[in-house]
């Protein structure tokens, strides 16, 4: 590890930000097309489990990952039905996810518990790149998975911003009525992006027993669901910022042990109580969202403006 | 004769508590301009929704072209032509114009190139004598250019069968005399228009044939050129109702309420009001011209207190009132009509009694303290219900189940039961019947004859004419100039909302 | 129903197994501190005849705690082994209401009539385990992943340091709390700030093996913790202080059942097999195992223990004078650290 | 489309009723509660347990004796103040779910207080933890409403992030310069002064906090609908333009509403510290702020309908536990709960829409 404090907490940053990033892009989805689930957290663990449950029977963790998408996108069809068929309260039904989850999972993972990952998911080093000088080892030393979110985060801002479909979204979102009077099928969109928005979080889960700490434990996910949840209005639901927010996010959690870790350099700062430390990430969450948020008031571009509202075509 | 372009057959559609439309009959042929009249809550809307896929009538058939069709969704009724530009309009406010124009449309292909949809749509709306910036995003445009979007939107998709559900509630005369002429172009070219609208001369100068609604029935269909005024209004409210009653005299008191160079800013941080001067006396009415978004909306809500002035004097009875709230106008006697009647001046999803005491839920007459005593505010919004014969379910009903005109007349009954000095009405009779027009012309004379100063804002000059003493022409938030009755003329009055000529008087 | 399930207990009162009851800090699949015991629970009813055990995981340490024991006294256990420090006032509270129900208190320090605590020397184990880690080494810098800042943790690094110190005096442990028991990816986080100071070999007092893969993936070695985690880093895993429950869980209820238990505060040591050291890695060499080895009959003999004098703390104050043990009072509230450690435990 | 298609041109629609069905209100709930108890019997019964015996004991635990009962009360009352404190926050659409971290304040400021400023007189002393316990609470829940009414800061999550700090705070303090210097270095407060202690019924562990509870829903009953600040309140959620047209000052509104919501959280806190656990801990809440955001929803925001629901609720979770003693993991009941909810939410519909059996309208030309 000769490299420099600063590349490698950008490393770092990037793979603890991660899980984050996925679970956030599934929600950027879903609420794009004006629909709040709050059962991120819970979604992320039942991906987590059904991504290690499936590799360690097929000993392939692409399977595994299938299989996360799979549970994700399975637990957020409930969301769905309820959210958008049954027209039930967003934020009950998200939380009861979570709660349901969180159980679905602890019970699924029990026969397996104390078996290792046969297959996990490794650094790739990619050979031209990674020798770039300074962004070669912060960005190219990573796992497919981090590849495969930049992707991703590229896919998804192309999609919602120049395409047919994100065009159909972000109307859906904002305003149902007018893209219904439009011919676009309100709730096929709504069911289909939140579904894929559960795919994302489980994908993020298995981010977590796949790769990230490959193993599975009970609640691995440990509130990163809702920190996830908090990435994309700070996002201003849009893929690239909430790629930054959650890289943010991993590497001030992850700066916090490195001061510690200084030892007598930083004396000072090892003065500050860990708990502090911790705060600090939380508290950066408000002080950039307050800022973002004069940011956006002036381009009046921010929340979806149908989000958390059921829509029925017959009723006014 | 020409085989229908559109047919609708014993149409019935239930809503709880209401048949909208019981057995309604309508015909549409290729090339006429068809009128839908007929009364608040009669149900044109509805039967138009109906022909758009948006609702699923519970009983009856429907024709297009001579075939049997069913629409499961709006997206079917698109394919089959037929457009129509929704009452509340239907747009996407934080997307720019070409967006609200291609969303869920395939044309485009599946990557949007931007700047060629904008190029196509700047040349089609030439074509159609619709200009419109199609980068301009929607809250940035005013009211009439929103509806010239929804016109295009419809005509983009090819639509053949255009439904425009009270498209001039909001236009000045000349867009009124513009979009007509536009549908009459449409029609020309074998499409069928159906407009609905609640003034009758544009229904007998434009339309070919009109059909009338009367509490969910059909009444009839007419031939344009062969019914006038007087019978058209019998058809949709069984008696006759003469709006152009002379304005009586009246003594006109103190000056109540005077602007003195009043500037301000409007939402977009543009100067909306400029150098703006008016007096308003007591027993008053100044009628305020102006196409829509010439700062109307600001001068109103400069007056209620809604709105910093940024220069100038705002007075009230000789005191000076910069820099108030909204709190201190209620409180010196200032009411304000909003344009926004459910939303701004009445809460849709709260009852009749919570409606009632908006402006006076402070007074001690509403309870004492803290407190409020529902009882007496109980037997105030009934004697509101009863004075001024308002139709509702019940005090205890959401107030956003009422019709347009007794939404309105409860607007209108709680804030003269304020006992205020000066009224601001904006837009007080838009989207009313005949009948709910009568009944909100002759309030606002009542107030006049107790002495109060009124500005009467308003897109019809005949209205301005048959109810001002006096009308002021704004033009981008400046005016134009103040004329006294005897100088009213539809044409210069016409010019100085056009900007073209600015008159000094009086 | 409550009142029938009585009815029936007396009826059948001779035949009837005698119900234990555990509850549990954390679901029985932490792979960490709720595991072992729950192993020890497994063991417990394997060997010990006529008895029934029930436990009620994921038990906050909070309100929730007192109507759990309580809970389990209305399912009929006369034996409730409380198995989290947060339960002590609980425990102290029910266990006053039910006399005849004896209550066994893990990590605590209060007791009663019908009151005992448990716990394990685990920190002899730790110094043990400090020995591999201490040989080890090539950087002479021991990264320690912390959960808490409390007694049990500090301990613990004090004891590892001196295992370390023993036999590689130049090597310093350097310790990253986490305020966290459980969340591997966190610990993972801080093994890896620990590894990039230089440490080359990481201990963890954590629940999850997330250390224990950070080392693994440095090419770095581990000491693991509460149970066998050579699986989860094959090739990292020296060997690490593991928990071993059932032997006293078996050994307590018989002797409650005898009806020769007292009231206590057992604090087993490594001779009563309470705690142990997880098997050792293969590439631990012979060299190691036998120092280890040789220490550990020290320790089981009695005639030595970790905190025996001279001991510095890690600011040149002498706190153990040579020839003397510290007192098992000063051992369960420690809050300085021994030479060796590189920080301090967090200010009041 | 809205309808699910059932055989040849029908389909099964929602329409909306002429008014909400009070029959509907009462029995949905009940019935959504046996049908999710009867799918999770199905799957009960498949991994091999008895739902039957399994479901006894969630109600015994819950309802079956004083003792339990006694619990499930004990449970409800910060659900019950958590309910109130985030409801009259909804009320206004602000969406506070920071009622876990301002439940920490409270008890962070109760404790402090009981533990360095006892006065000895319980009377005092419990009127003064209770305002001060209400101070800080109100202030945390003053600290996102500055930025939401200065700069419309999204509330949800600053106050999501504040309950992350809180519990923090709380930790450094218990676990720092708080900690008991006779507690062994444990991570506890040293327990609380007698007089700071929160009387009990009888011997059971309902305490004073739950008539507090009580009382504060006719309080905030009373507020919301025969006040004229509860007018204002209740205008400015459905309608912040008019509101404004009416002369209400909203910012102001939203920082006494959020002061006001934080403040009742922050007496659950002192609640529960001086009544239950006797000294300030770790953990000392199990997510009451966020369960008490499902129970002011499930009320529908109404305070009286919170008294049930959160006993109902607190039933649920106590009950719960007692499932777990018939071998049944945590996980399976956690799971239940969830099912519950879905179930309960699912069948809300009804109250508001009919089901009705349509003639679709098919696509194209017939
Ligand atoms: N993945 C998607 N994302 C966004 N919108 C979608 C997606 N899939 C389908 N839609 C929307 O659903 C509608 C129908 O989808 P699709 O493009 O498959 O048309 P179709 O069913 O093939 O229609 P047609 O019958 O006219 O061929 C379109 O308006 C499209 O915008
Ligand atoms: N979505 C709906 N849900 C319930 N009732 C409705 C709905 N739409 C219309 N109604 C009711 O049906 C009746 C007819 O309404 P509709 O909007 O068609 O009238 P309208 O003739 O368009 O009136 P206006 O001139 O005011 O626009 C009214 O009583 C109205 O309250
Ligand atoms: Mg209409
Ligand atoms: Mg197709």
């Amino acid at each position: 590890m000769n490299e420099p404090l600063v590349v490698i907490l950008l490393a770092t940053a990037i793979t603890s930000g991660t899980p984050l990033l996925y679970a956030a892009l599934g929600e950027i989805l879903s609420e794009r097309v004006g629909i709040l689930n709050l059962g991120v957290e819970g979604m992320m663990l039942v991906g987590a489990v059904s991504g290690y449950i499936v590799t360690v029977h097929t000993h392939n963790h692409w399977m595994g990952i299938l299989a996360a998408m799979a549970a994700g996108g399975l637990m957020a069809a409930i969301h769905a039905f309820l959210a958008v068929t049954l027209r039930a309260n967003q934020v009950v039904s998200g939380l009861a996810l979570t709660i349901f989850g969180t159980g679905l999972s602890s019970f699924l993972g029990k026969p397996y518990i104390g078996q290792p990952v046969p297959d996990v998911f490794k650094p790739v080093v990619i050979p031209g790149l990674s020798k770039i000088p300074f962004l070669g080892p912060i960005l190219f030393r990573h796992d497919a998975l981090v590849y495969l979110s930049f992707l991703l985060v590229a896919v998804l801002w192309v999609l919602i911003f120049h395409t047919r479909w994100g065009l159909n979204m972000r109307a859906v979102g904002e305003n149902p009525a007018a893209a219904d009077s439009m011919g676009i099928p309100v709730y096929l969109t709504r069911y289909i992006y939140v579904i894929i928005g559960g795919m994302l979080a489980g994908i993020g889960g298995a981010y977590l027993s796949l790769a990230y700490a490959p193993s599975w434990i009970e609640n691995m996910t440990v509130g990163r669901g809702w920190i996830a949840v908090a990435l994309v209005i700070f996002a201003v639901w849009h893929p690239g910022k909430a790629l930054v927010g959650a890289y943010i996010f991993g590497g001030v959690d992850s700066l916090g042990f490195r001061i510690q870790a200084l030892g007598e350099q930083a004396s000072f700062l090892k003065t500050i109580s860990p708990f502090f430390l911790q705060m600090l990430p939380y508290v950066m969450t408000i002080i950039v969202l307050i800022f973002i948020t004069s940011e956006t008031k002036r381009r009046r571009v921010g929340t979806p403006a149908a989000l958390g509202l059921p829509y029925n075509r017959e009723e006014r | 004769m020409k085989a229908p372009l559109v047919k609708m057959q014993a149409i019935t559609k239930k809503f709880p508590g209401v048949i909208a439309n019981q057995d309604v009959n309508f015909e549409l042929l290729p090339g006429e301009i068809h009128a839908l009249l007929g009364e608040n809550g009669a149900g044109k809307s509805t039967l138009m929704s109906i022909l758009t896929g948006l609702y699923m009538p519970d009983e009856g058939e429907i024709y297009i072209r001579g075939r049997k069709t069913r629409f499961s969704s709006p997206r079917d009724a698109i394919d089959a032509g037929i457009g129509m530009v929704h009452q509340h309009f239907r747009l996407v406010q934080s997307f720019s114009v070409a967006e609200n124009i291609i969303m869920g449309s395939k044309e485009e292909g599946f990557i949007i190139n931007m700047k060629k949809v904008q190029d196509k749509l700047a040349r089609f709306s030439e074509e159609y004598g619709l200009k419109i910036d199609p980068r301009a995003k929607i809250w940035q445009l005013s009211v009439g250019e929103q509806q010239r979007v929804e016109i295009i939107k419809m005509l983009y998709r090819g639509a053949e069968i255009l439904i425009l559900d009270e498209p001039t509630a909001v236009l000045t005369p000349q867009e009124s005399r513009e979009l007509f002429a536009t549908l009459r172009r449409m029609a020309d070219q074998g499409k069928g228009v159906i407009v609905i609208t609640h003034k009758l001369q544009e229904v007998l100068d434009n339309a070919d044939r009109v059909t009338v609604l009367r509490d969910g029935k059909s009444v009839g269909t007419y031939i344009g050129k062969e019914i006038d005024n007087k019978h058209l209004t019998m058809a949709m409210v069984g008696r006759d109702i003469n709006l152009n009653d002379n304005l009586p005299f009246t003594d006109k008191g103190d000056i109540i309420l005077e602007l003195k160079n009043v500037s301000a800013l409007g939402d977009r941080g543009q100067r909306a009001l400029k150098n703006l001067s008016l007096q308003v006396r007591q027993g008053e009415i100044l009628g305020i011209a102006g196409v829509a978004g010439n700062g109307q909306k600001e001068m109103a809500e400069v007056i209620a207190g809604l709105r910093e002035v940024a220069a100038g004097e705002l007075l009230i009875r000789g005191q000076h009132f910069n820099g108030k709230n909204a709190r201190h106008m209620i409180d010196a006697k200032v009411s304000l009509i909003p344009e926004d009647r459910l939303g701004t001046g009445l809460v849709g999803s709260l009852n009749a009694l919570d409606n009632s005491i908006l402006k006076n839920y402070r007074s001690e007459s509403i309870g004492r303290g803290w407190f409020i005593n529902w009882k007496r505010v109980r037997a105030f919004a009934h004697e509101l219900v009863e004075r001024f014969d308002i139709k509702l379910a019940g005090l205890d009903a959401p107030v956003k189940l009422l019709s347009g005109g007794n939404l309105q007349k409860l607007l209108l009954a709680r804030e003269i039961s304020g006992n205020p000095d000066v009224i601001v009405a904006v837009y007080p009779v838009r989207g009313l019947d005949i009948g709910a027009v009568e009944t909100v012309r002759r309030i606002l004379l009542e107030q006049r004859s107790a002495g109060k100063g009124i500005i009467l804002i308003s897109e019809e000059l005949e209205e301005l004419f048959t109810l001002s003493d006096r009308v002021a022409v704004l033009h981008e938030g400046e005016i134009m100039g103040i004329l006294s009755r005897e100088q009213f003329d539809i044409e210069k009055v016409g010019l100085m909302m056009a900007g073209q000529t600015k008159e000094v008087s009086i | 129903g409550g009142g029938k399930a009585e009815k029936a207990a007396t009826e059948k009162a001779a035949t009837e197994p005698t119900k234990v009851g555990f509850i549990y800090i954390g679901p029985v699949g932490d792979a960490g501190w709720t595991y072992a015991h729950d192993q020890g629970r497994k063991y417990l009813e394997e060997k010990v005849p006529n008895i029934k055990t029930i436990y009620m995981e994921s038990v906050p340490e909070n309100a929730d705690a007192e109507r759990a024991l309580e809970n389990l006294v209305q399912q009929g256990c006369k034996i409730i082994f409380a198995t989290s420090f947060g339960y002590m006032d609980a425990v102290q509270k029910v266990a006053a209401k039910y006399p005849d129900v004896v209550f066994l208190h893990c990590s605590g320090y209060k007791t009663a009539k019908n009151v005992g605590t448990y716990f394990g020397r685990i920190y002899q184990a730790r110094y043990l385990s400090g020995i591999a880690a201490g040989k080890t080494t090539k950087t002479n810098t021991i990264g320690y992943v912390a959960a808490f800042p409390i007694p049990e943790v500090v301990r613990g690094i004090n004891a590892f340091t001196l295992g370390v110190r023993s036999v590689n005096p130049k090597a310093k442990v350097k310790v990253v709390w986490t305020n966290t028991w459980y969340d591997p990816a966190k610990e993972k986080e801080a093994a890896k700030s620990l590894l990039e100071q230089g440490a080359d070999v990481i201990a963890q007092h954590q629940d999850t093996p997330g250390p224990m893969q950070a080392a693994e993936e440095a090419g770095k070695f581990g000491i693991s913790y509460n149970s066998d985690m050579r699986k989860f880093a094959p090739k990292a895993v020296l060997t690490g202080p593991v928990w071993n429950w059932g032997p006293y869980y078996e050994k307590t209820v018989k002797a409650i059942l005898d009806g020769t238990w007292k009231s206590e505060q057992y604090w087993g040591p490594m001779a009563d097999g309470v705690v142990d050291l997880a098997p050792y890695g293969d590439m631990v060499s012979e060299d190691i195992k036998t120092a280890i080895e040789s220490k550990k009959q020290e320790i089981l003999s009695g005639k030595w223990d970790v905190f025996f004098g001279p001991i510095k703390d890690n600011t040149g104050k002498e706190r153990v004078p040579a020839g003397q043990d510290l007192s098992d009072k000063d051992k369960l509230s420690m809050d300085w650290f021994v030479e060796g450690v590189e920080g301090t435990v967090p200010k009041q | 489309m809205s309808g699910l298609p059932i055989g040849n041109h029908r389909v099964l629609v929602f329409e909306k009723r002429d008014d909400t069905s009070k029959t509907a209100m009462v029995l949905n709930p009940i019935l959504s509660v046996i049908l999710a108890l009867l799918v999770g019997a199905v799957f009960l019964a498949v991994s091999g347990h008895n739902p039957l015996e399994i479901y006894s004991a969630m109600i015994t635990g819950a309802f079956g004796s004083s003792y339990s009962l006694s619990e499930t009360v004990v449970k409800a009352t910060p659900l019950l103040l958590c309910g109130l404190a985030v409801s009259i926050a909804f009320r206004m659409q602000l969406w506070n779910i920071g009622a876990e971290g301002q439940f920490y304040m409270g008890a962070v400021a109760a404790s402090w207080f009981a533990l360095f400023h006892s006065t000895g007189s319980r009377f005092l002393d419990l009127s003064l933890m209770l305002l001060v316990a209400f101070l800080a609470g109100g202030l945390w829940g003053l600290l996102p409403a500055v930025p939401r009414a200065l700069w419309k800061v999204n509330e949800t999550i600053t106050t999501l992030m504040l309950n992350y700090v809180a519990i923090l705070f709380s930790n450094y303090l218990v676990y720092g310069p708080w900690k008991d210097p006779k507690g062994m270095n444990f991570p506890l407060t040293a327990i609380f002064p007698s007089s700071t202690l929160l009387p009990v019924l009888g011997n059971t562990r309902i305490h004073l906090g739950l008539i507090f509870g009580l009382v504060l829903a006719i309080i905030l009953y009373i507020v919301l609908w025969h006040t004229k600040w509860g007018y204002e309140i209740r205008v400015i959620g459905e309608s912040p333009v008019a509101a404004r047209y009416a002369g209400m000052n909203i910012a102001k509104n939203i920082l006494l509403v959020m002061a006001l919501s934080g403040g009742l959280a922050g007496i659950a806190g002192m609640t529960e510290v001086s009544g239950i656990t006797q000294r300030l801990q770790p953990n000392l809440s199990p997510g009451y702020g966020y369960s008490a955001i499902i129970v002011a929803w499930l009320a529908r925001l109404n305070p009286f309908a919170i008294i049930l629901v959160s006993f109902l609720f607190g039933g649920l979770m106590v009950g719960g536990y007692n499932m777990q003693t018939l071998g049944l993991p945590a996980s399976v009941v956690s799971m239940l709960q969830g099912a519950i909810l879905f179930f309960i939410l699912g069948s809300e519909i009804f109250t508001r829409y009919s089901l009705k059996l349509k003639a679709t309208q098919k696509k194209g030309v017939v």
